[in-house]
C-alpha cells in the first residue's frame, strides 16, 4: 500500500516534470525542469531494481546533460528562434502524442504480469562469465558485440561534433575557453572536488565486477568531474588535434577488439575462455574507461573554435 | 528496537528540516533570503536522515559512505548558495547599469 | 501496516513510460525552439527506456532482468551522445544564420 | 521499518513537489536553479533512504554520484549567466 504510495507520486511527479519541460515558453524553466526529471528517473530506476542504470542516470541525467543544455542555452541566448509551423500545428502535435502515448499505455496494461525474462539464463551461465555482476556479464561477455560497437559509435558521433567546426577552429580547444577568478569559490570547488571523483570514479568501475557499476558508470563520473575542472578555469582543454588525445580516444574500442580477435584462438570473435574471462574484462573495463570518460568530455564541450581575441 | 525508535525520531526530524526549507523557499520574498532558508533547512534535514540509518546501516563501510554522502552534499550547497547568489547579484547589477553586453 | 502493494511496480513504472513517451512526442512536434526539440526528444528516450526497464522487473522474485538493463545502461550513454551531436549542429546552424544576417 | 522508510520517502517527494512549484513560478532564472537545489539534495535523500527500504546498501552508490555531482549544474547555471559563457560572478568587480 505504502510501496504503491510511493512509486505512484514518484511517476505523477516525473509527468509533472517532462510537462512543464515540453510546455510553456520558457526555455530555461524548461531546461530545469528536465534536470530534475533526470533525477526523479533515477529514483524511479531504484524502485525496479536496477541499480545500474540508475548509476548511469545518476551521472549523465544529473550531471553531463545539465552541463550540455544550461551550455547551449548561454551560448544560443536569443538566437534560438522558432521555425514556421503551419497552423494547427499544436492540435496535430497533441493528438499524435496523445495517440501514440495512449497506445503503449494500452499496450503496456495487457502485459502478461509474469515475464519469463533472460534472468534464469543470465544467472545460470554468470559463472562462465567471470564477473559477478549480472550486468556487467551481459555488457562485456555475453552481449560484448553491443558494447563494443556502442564504443565505436561514441568515437563516430564524436567526429560528427568535431566536423562542424569551423573553417578557422578546427585544430583549436574544443569549446569555450574558461576561466574564474584565482582563488575564488569556483576554483577552489575545482581543486577539491577532483580528488575524491577520482576515487569515486575507479571504485564505481572496480565495483562493477561483483556489484553494480562498471566502465559506463565509472566513466561518465569521471568525465563529469573533468569538466569541472575545466569549467573552473583550472585546466585547459587539449588541442584536438593533439596526438595523446587521439590515441587515448582509440584506445578503449581499440583493446576491446584486439582481445574479441584474440578470442578466435580460442574457438570464436569475442569469446573469452573461462580461465582468462576475469582478468580480460578487467583490462578491457580499464582502458574503456578512460577512452568513454574522455569522449564524453569532448562531446560535452562541443566543437573546437577559435579562442577569441 | 530502542535503536529503530531512534531512527524513527531521527529521519522524521529530517523531514521535518525538509519541508522547513521548501516552506521557506515557496514563502520568502526575495531571491537571497529564499537561499539564505534553503540552504541551512535542507542540510540539516540530509544531515539527520544520514545519522538515523547510519544507525541501521550494519557495516561501517556503509556508515561511512552516509556520512560521506552527506558531507559531499554540504560542500555542494555551500558552493552552489555562493555562486547562484553571485550570480543574481551581478546580473541584476548589469541588469540596473541597462549595459547589456550579451 | 504497509500490506501488499496494490499495484505492482513494474506496471506503475511502465504506464509512466508510456505517458513520458506521449508527452515527449508532443513537445517534439509543437511548434518550439530547436532546443526544446532536443530536450523532449530525450523525454521520449528516457520513457521508452523506462518502459523497456520496468517490463524486466516482471518477475520479482528474480530481481530485474540483466539483458535490458545492460542495452539501457548503453542506450543512455548513446542518447547523451547524439544529444551532444544534436546541439552541435544546432549551435553551427545559429552561426551559419548569423552570418548570413549580416551578409545581407 | 521499511514502510517508515517509503513512507519518510512520500514525505520527502511531497517536499520535492513544493519546490517545482518555485521552479514553475521563479521569478528569476536564480530561483528556480536555487529550487532545483532543493530537489538535488531531495533525491540524494530519497536514495539514501530506497537504500534502507530495500535494505540493498549498493544504493548508496547512486547517493554518493548525486552528492559527487549536485553542484554541477549550478555551476554550468552561472557559467551560462556570465557574459560570454565563459566566466565566473565572482570575477565581476561590483563596486
Amino acid at each position: 500500500m505504502i510501496a504503491s504510495g510511493f512509486d505512484i507520486t514518484v511517476c505523477v511527479l516525473l509527468c509533472l516534470c517532462a510537462l512543464a519541460a515540453v510546455t510553456g515558453r520558457d526555455t530555461f524553466r524548461a531546461i530545469v525542469f528536465f534536470i530534475v526529471y533526470g533525477l526523479l528517473i533515477s529514483v524511479a530506476w531504484l524502485r525496479i531494481d536496477a541499480i545500474d542504470v540508475a548509476l548511469a542516470e545518476a551521472a549523465i541525467g544529473a550531471g553531463l546533460t545539465g552541463v550540455l543544455l544550461l551550455g547551449a542555452f548561454g551560448q544560443m541566448g536569443s538566437a534560438d528562434t522558432m521555425a514556421r509551423e503551419p497552423r494547427g500545428a499544436v492540435l496535430i502535435a497533441l493528438v499524435a502524442g496523445a495517440g501514440i502515448g495512449a497506445a503503449v499505455l494500452f499496450a503496456v496494461q495487457g502485459l502478461p504480469p509474469e515475464g519469463a525474462g533472460l534472468t534464469a539464463e543470465v544467472l545460470a551461465q554468470l559463472e562462465a562469465s567471470g564477473v559477478g555482476n549480472p550486468v556487467t556479464a551481459v555488457l562485456l561477455n555475453f552481449r560484448g558485440y553491443d558494447t563494443l560497437l556502442e564504443s565505436i559509435v561514441l568515437l563516430v558521433a564524436l567526429i560528427g561534433v568535431w566536423s562542424v567546426a569551423s573553417e578557422t577552429g578546427w585544430g583549436e580547444r574544443p569549446g569555450i575557453v574558461h576561466h574564474a577568478r584565482a582563488g575564488g569559490t569556483l576554483q577552489s570547488f575545482g581543486r577539491f572536488l577532483p580528488a575524491i571523483g577520482l576515487v569515486i570514479g575507479a571504485y564505481i568501475v572496480w565495483a562493477g565486477s561483483s556489484g553494480p557499476g562498471g566502465a559506463f558508470q565509472g566513466g561518465t563520473v569521471l568525465a563529469a568531474v573533468a569538466i569541472l575542472t575545466i569549467l573552473a578555469g583550472l585546466v585547459d582543454a587539449p588541442r584536438v588535434t593533439t596526438r595523446w588525445l587521439r590515441w587515448a580516444l582509440v584506445m578503449g574500442p581499440g583493446v576491446f577488439l584486439g582481445v574479441a580477435l584474440l578470442g578466435l584462438f580460442g574457438g570464436a570473435f569475442l569469446v573469452f575462455p573461462q580461465a582468462v574471462a576475469y582478468p580480460a574484462i578487467v583490462a578491457i573495463e580499464i582502458v574503456l574507461t578512460a577512452s568513454i570518460a574522455l569522449t564524453l568530455v569532448l562531446l560535452v564541450l562541443g566543437p573546437p573554435r577559435e579562442a577569441p581575441q | 528496537m530502542i535503536l529503530d525508535a531512534i531512527t524513527m525520531v531521527l529521519t522524521l526530524g529530517g523531514l521535518a528540516f525538509f519541508a522547513a526549507g521548501t516552506l521557506g523557499l515557496l514563502r520568502f520574498p526575495d531571491t537571497h533570503s529564499r537561499l539564505h532558508a534553503l540552504t541551512k533547512a535542507d542540510n540539516l534535514g540530509l544531515g539527520l536522515i544520514v545519522l538515523g540509518l547510519a544507525l541501521q546501516a550494519g557495516t561501517p563501510g556503509n556508515a561511512i559512505k552516509l556520512v560521506l554522502i552527506w558531507a559531499l552534499a554540504m560542500i555542494a550547497a555551500g558552493t552552489t548558495a555562493q555562486l547562484i547568489a553571485r550570480s543574481a547579484l551581478v546580473s541584476n547589477l548589469r541588469k540596473d547599469d541597462g549595459d547589456r553586453t550579451r | 501496516m504497509g500490506g501488499d502493494p496494490i499495484i505492482a511496480s513494474w506496471l506503475v513504472y511502465g504506464c509512466c513510460g508510456a505517458v513520458l513517451v506521449g508527452l515527449g512526442l508532443f513537445g517534439f512536434m509543437r511548434p518550439t525552439t530547436t532546443l526544446r526539440r532536443v530536450l523532449a526528444f530525450n523525454i521520449v528516450g528516457s520513457g521508452i527506456f523506462l518502459l523497456f526497464g520496468a517490463t524486466g522487473y516482471r518477475v520479482p522474485s528474480t530481481g530485474a532482468d540483466p539483458v535490458p538493463q545492460a542495452l539501457i545502461i548503453t542506450g543512455i550513454v548513446v542518447a547523451l551522445a547524439a544529444t551532444a551531436l544534436a546541439v552541435a549542429l544546432m549551435l553551427a546552424l545559429a552561426r551559419v544564420s548569423a552570418g548570413r544576417d549580416e551578409d545581407a | 521499518m521499511s514502510d517508515w522508510y517509503l513512507a519518510i520517502g512520500i514525505g520527502l517527494l511531497l517536499t520535492l513537489a513544493g519546490a517545482l512549484f518555485r521552479v514553475w513560478r521563479g521569478p528569476d532564472a536564480a530561483d528556480r536553479m536555487m529550487a532545483a537545489q532543493l530537489t538535488g539534495t531531495a533525491g540524494i535523500a530519497l536514495v539514501v533512504i530506497l537504500a534502507a527500504a530495500s535494505g540493498d546498501w549498493a544504493m548508496l552508490d547512486v547517493g554518493l554520484v548525486l552528492a559527487l555531482l549536485a553542484a554541477l549544474a549550478a555551476v554550468a547555471f552561472v557559467k551560462a549567466a556570465s557574459p560570454n559563457g565563459a566566466g565566473d560572478p565572482e570575477e565581476d568587480d561590483l563596486s
